[in-house]
C-alpha cells in the first residue's frame, strides 16, 4: 500500500461522511451504556476536520494527520476527544517526512494505539475502541499484502466482538455486567475510520 | 424533544450569555472560551480553583463560580467533557502565579482533557495540581476499572477547597484538603425518568410507569439496577445503607445533601431528607448541616441522590465559611 | 404517576418534617398545624409576615421563612389554600404584638381563607394587615371577574416587604411598600407540559409533543392559549412584550426573575434570561438584578415565568437587604 | 317536607357517598378548568364531617349543620372550604332551635346563598356553584310541595346549563372563553348536595 497526500485527505472526508451519516446510531449505541454523546462528538469534530482540510494547503500526510489531530483534540471533547486526537497526532509524528507505505503505516497505527492505550490507560479486552485499534495495527504488521477487503473483515469482526466483553474502561464500565451484549461506540467509530481507509485503497488499488 | 432552547448545537454559547447577562458584577466569560470566570480573576496571591465538565449540571459547574469557590468554570458540550484547549485559557485566565487546582470528576473524558491542559500549562511554567473525585457508592471500586465515577460530592470540594484557598492555602495544601474531603465524601443516586441530550433528540434511556434506576449517574447513563419504584422511604433507606455500608460514619457529625437532578419536585427532596435523617439518627449519627435542592443536575431528568461528608473541626469552619458563588450562598 | 414520595395523602407532612430536619435551627413547626414559622418567632418588636397557599410551589413558601423575609408560611394541600383555622395557628404564633402581615397571592380560595383567619385574628384583639399580590398579565384585569392570579412576583413581595419589616416598620407602613412593590411587578409564565397531583394521580392537562401553554398558572390549570411550542427566544420575547405592554418601564430599572416550574433545566431558564436582557438593553431598560432558578413551582411541570420588577431607590435597597431565607440568600 | 334530625345526618351520608364515587370525575372535572383539586378536597372533607358525626351526639339539625360547617371549613380549604363551609354555618344559623320544614329550609338554603354569594363576591351567571344554589333556593321558595324528582331536575338542569357559560370566578375565570363547554366542578359537587337531599326526602316521604 501506499498512501498519497490526496488519498490522506480522501480517507478524512470519507470517514466524515460515514459519522455523519451514522451519526444517531453512533449516539443510540451511546445511550445505551455510555451517555449518548457519541455520535453528535465526532460528527462535530469530523465536520471541522473536512472543513479545515478543504481551506488549507498540504505538503505531506503528516501534515495533514497533524491538522486532524488538533482539530478532534479541540473540538470533540468527552473520552474520544483526547483518544482520536492522540492517534492522530502519534501518526503524525511516525510519517514524518516519510512517504507512507505499509511499514511507515504500520509503525503509525501502533504509536497510535500505544498513544491511545497510555491516554487511556487502558488495554486490550476492556470493551473500549482499543479492541478494534489493537487487531487493526496487527493486521497491517502481518499481512504481505493491504488486501482492502481483509482489512474491513478484520475491524468488522473486532467490532462484534466488542458486543461479547464486560466494559472495564469508559462510562460503559458504570454497568458492569450489564455492558455485555451491547456494541462499544467508539469501536463502532473507529470501524468506520478503517472501513474508510479500506475504501480509499480500494480506489487506489 | 421539548426544551425551551433556540438551536440543539448552541445551548452552551446561549446559556453562557444568560449566565454573564444575570451576574454581570461578578461573573466574566474569558474571551472566545466556553469558560466562565470571577469577575476579578486572577485573585492576587490566591491559588486558583477550576473546575468544569460536559454541560447539563447546571448549578454546577459555574453556579460555583464566585468568592469563596471556584475561580473559574469550564464548560463542555452537553455530557461532553470540555477540551484541553479550554481547560488551557481558563488556566491562563486565573492564574495569578501562585498556582491552579484543578476539581475533575472522574471520568475518563473529564480525566483526560483536564490532564492534557495541566500538560500544556505546565510546559508554560504554570503550577497545576488536581483531585479526581470519586464520591459514587454505586459503582464498584476497583483499580482495573474506571473506578467510582464523580458525582454530586464534588460540590463540597469545591466548596471546601474553594474557602480554603481564600483564606491563602497553598496549591501543597489544597491537595491535602481536597483528598481529605474526597475521603470523607459519598454519594449514590437514583432516577425515575431519563433526559435528552438537546442535540440527540432522543430520550437516554426508557423507563417503564412502574419502573426505577438506582445507582443512577448524571449524565443521563443508566444505573447499575433495574426496578419496580419504591416509596421515598425505602429509596432513602437503600441508598443511606449502601453509603453506609462503605465508609464508618459511627458516632461522627456529617454534612447530608439531598440533591434533585433535573426535574424533581423539591417536596419530594425533603420527604427523602426527613427519611434521611431519620435513619442517621437511629444509627447516632449527627447531622452538622443539611442541603437541599439542586446542586449537580443531569438535565431535566426525575431523580435524586443523597451525599454524606463526614466532617471535623476543620472541614465544619470551612463548609460554614462565606461564599458568594451565585448557587451556593452561605 | 412517579414520584418519590411515600403516601400520597402526606406529602405535606412528610415534606415538613424533611424541612425541619433540614434546618433545625432557624425553623419550627408550629405544633399540630402544617406551619413553618422562624425558629425565633414571635420577634420581638417586629411585624410578623405571614404567606402561604397551597402546596406544590416549592421552595414557596416555606422556603422564604427566615430572618429578612418571612416570619411564617402556611402550607395547604397540594394546590389547595389552607383552611382558616391554620393560617390562624401561624397569626397566633407569630404574632408580636406589632400585628401581621398576610402576603396573599390572588386566588379566590386563599382570598377568602385567609380573610376568615383575619377576622378570627381580630376578633381577638390581633392587628392584621394583608396585601393580594396580582402579577400575572396574562390574565384580564377586571373588576367583574377573580382578576389577575399572583404568581411569581410575589417572592419580590415577600423579598421587599420581608426587608421593611426587619427594619421595624409599622403595619401601615408595610402595607404601603407592599402596594407599591405589587403595582410594580409584572409575570407570565408558560409551560411545555403539564404536572400531576399527587393525590390525583394523572396529569392536570396534556400537551402534544409540538404543543405549548402561554399564560400558564402555577397550579397545573391550563393556559390562556395553547400553540405551537416556539424557540427561547420566541417565547422570551412573547412573554416580555407582553408585560411592556401592560406597564411602561421604560427609562427605569428593573429587577429580572426568570423562574423555573419545577422541571426546566436551569441551562434553559439561563437561555431566556439570555434575550429577555437583549430585549429590555434594545428598550432602554436598566436591569438593576437577576434571579434565575425555581422560586415558585407548579411541582414538576416544565415551564418558566418572567416577572419584572420596576425600581426606585428604596426598593433597590430593600431587594439588597440581606435574607437568611433557606431558598433566597442575599 | 320536614327534614328530621336523622334525615339531616342520613343526608350528609348520602352526600359523602356520592362525593366519594365521583372523586375522580370532580378532580377530571377541575383539571380540565381549574387546578384539578376538587375532588380532592370535598372527598377529605366529607369523610371527616361523617367520622365527626358517627362519633357525636346531636339534639337538633342546627347542630349538625353547625357540625358540617366547622369541619369542611378545617379540612377542605381551596374555594369550595369557605364557601360549603359557609353555606352550612347560615343554614346551622337559620334553623337554630327550630323545626326544619320547608319554609325555615328555603330560609336556610337562601341564607346560604348570599352567605357564599358575599364570601365569594359571586353572582348568579359566572359559573360557579352560586348557579346551582340560586335555582335551588328558587325552587324550595316557589314550589307549594318539594318533589323529589323535580328537586333533582333543577339541579341538574342548572349544572348543564353551566356548562355553557364563560366563567368570570374562581380559577376557570382564568381561561375566559375557554371554559366554554365545561362543566363546573363546584356546580356538579352542589349537585350531589342536593340529589342526596332529595334520595333523604324520598325516602322520608
Ligand atoms: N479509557 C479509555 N480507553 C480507551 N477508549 C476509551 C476509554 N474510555 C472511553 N473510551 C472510548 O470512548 C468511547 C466513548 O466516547 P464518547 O462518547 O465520545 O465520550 P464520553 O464517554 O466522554 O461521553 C467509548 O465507546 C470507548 O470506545
Ligand atoms: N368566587 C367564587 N364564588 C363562588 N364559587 C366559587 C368561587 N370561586 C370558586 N368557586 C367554586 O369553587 C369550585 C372550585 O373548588 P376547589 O377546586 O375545591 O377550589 P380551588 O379553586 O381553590 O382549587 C369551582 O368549581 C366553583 O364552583
Ligand atoms: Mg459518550
Ligand atoms: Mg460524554
Ligand atoms: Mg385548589
Ligand atoms: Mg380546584
Amino acid at each position: 500500500m501506499l498512501l498519497s497526500l490526496k488519498d490522506s485527505i480522501d480517507w478524512m472526508n470519507i470517514m466524515n461522511q460515514k459519522i455523519q451519516d451514522n451519526k444517531q446510531y453512533l449516539t443510540k449505541l451511546d445511550q445505551a451504556i455510555g451517555d449518548g454523546d457519541h455520535g453528535i462528538n465526532m460528527a462535530r469534530g469530523f465536520n471541522e476536520v473536512v472543513s479545515k482540510l478543504s481551506v488549507t494547503e498540504y505538503e505531506s500526510v503528516s501534515d495533514v494527520f497533524k491538522d486532524v489531530a488538533m482539530t478532534l483534540m479541540g473540538k470533540v471533547g468527552g473520552a474520544s476527544g483526547p483518544l482520536y486526537g492522540t492517534a492522530f497526532l502519534k501518526m503524525s509524528l511516525a510519517s514524518k517526512g516519510k512517504e507512507v507505505d505499509q511499514q511507515v503505516f504500520a509503525t503509525a497505527v501502533n504509536d497510535a494505539l500505544q498513544g491511545i492505550k497510555q491516554r487511556g490507560k487502558s488495554t486490550e479486552g476492556e470493551k473500549t475502541l482499543v479492541d478494534v485499534w489493537a487487531p487493526v495495527v496487527n493486521f497491517f504488521q502481518k499481512e504481505q499484502e493491504v488486501l482492502p477487503n481483509a482489512l474491513i473483515n478484520c475491524a468488522s469482526e473486532a467490532v462484534e466482538e466488542s458486543k461479547t466483553i464486560k466494559a472495564t474502561k469508559g462510562r460503559a464500565a458504570y454497568l458492569g455486567e450489564r455492558s455485555v451484549g451491547h456494541l462499544d461506540p467508539g469501536s463502532v467509530s473507529s470501524f468506520y475510520l478503517f472501513e474508510s481507509l479500506a475504501e480509499v485503497l480500494e480506489k487506489g488499488a | 424533544m421539548k426544551k425551551i432552547i433556540n438551536d440543539p448545537n448552541q445551548v452552551v454559547q446561549d446559556m453562557i450569555r444568560g449566565m454573564v447577562a444575570a451576574y454581570p458584577s461578578s461573573l466574566k466569560q474569558v474571551p472566545n472560551a466556553t469558560v466562565l470566570a470571577r469577575k476579578d480573576a486572577p485573585v492576587a496571591n490566591k491559588v486558583a480553583l477550576i473546575s468544569g465538565g460536559g454541560s447539563g449540571h447546571e448549578p454546577a459547574h459555574a453556579g460555583f463560580v464566585g468568592k469563596g469557590m471556584l475561580d473559574a468554570a469550564v464548560l463542555g458540550e452537553v455530557f461532553t467533557s470540555p477540551t484541553p484547549d479550554q481547560v488551557y485559557e481558563a488556566i491562563k485566565a486565573v492564574d495569578s502565579g501562585k498556582g491552579v487546582f484543578l476539581i475533575i470528576k472522574n471520568y475518563t473524558g473529564d480525566v483526560m482533557n483536564f490532564e492534557m491542559a495541566a500538560e500544556l500549562a505546565e510546559a508554560e511554567g504554570i503550577q497545576v495540581e488536581a483531585v479526581v473525585v470519586n464520591d459514587d457508592v454505586a459503582v464498584e471500586d476497583s483499580s482495573f476499572t474506571t473506578g467510582r465515577r464523580g458525582i454530586a460530592g464534588t460540590v463540597f470540594v469545591h466548596k471546601i477547597v474553594g474557602a480554603k484557598a481564600e483564606e491563602g492555602a497553598s496549591l501543597v495544601e489544597l491537595k491535602a484538603i481536597a483528598n481529605k474531603v474526597n475521603s470523607n465524601v459519598r454519594s449514590m443516586g437514583m432516577a425515575l425518568s431519563p433526559c435528552t441530550v438537546p442535540a440527540a433528540g432522543s430520550p437516554s434511556f426508557e423507563l417503564e410507569e412502574n419502573e426505577m434506576e438506582i445507582g443512577i449517574g448524571i449524565h443521563g447513563e443508566p444505573g447499575i439496577e433495574r426496578k419496580a419504584i419504591a416509596s421515598a422511604d425505602d429509596i432513602a433507606e437503600e441508598i443511606t445503607n449502601k453509603i453506609l455500608e462503605d465508609i464508618d460514619y459511627s458516632n461522627e457529625e456529617v454534612a447530608v445533601m439531598v440533591n434533585g437532578l433535573g426535574s424533581t419536585p423539591e417536596m419530594e427532596l425533603y420527604i427523602v431528607n426527613a427519611k434521611v435523617h431519620q435513619l442517621l439518627q437511629e444509627k447516632g449519627i449527627k447531622v452538622y448541616k443539611t442541603f437541599v435542592g439542586e446542586y449537580m443536575t443531569s438535565l431535566e431528568m426525575a431523580g435524586c441522590s443523597v451525599t454524606l461528608l463526614k466532617l471535623d473541626d476543620e472541614l465544619k469552619g470551612l463548609l460554614d465559611a462565606k461564599s458568594e458563588a451565585s448557587a451556593f450562598r452561605i
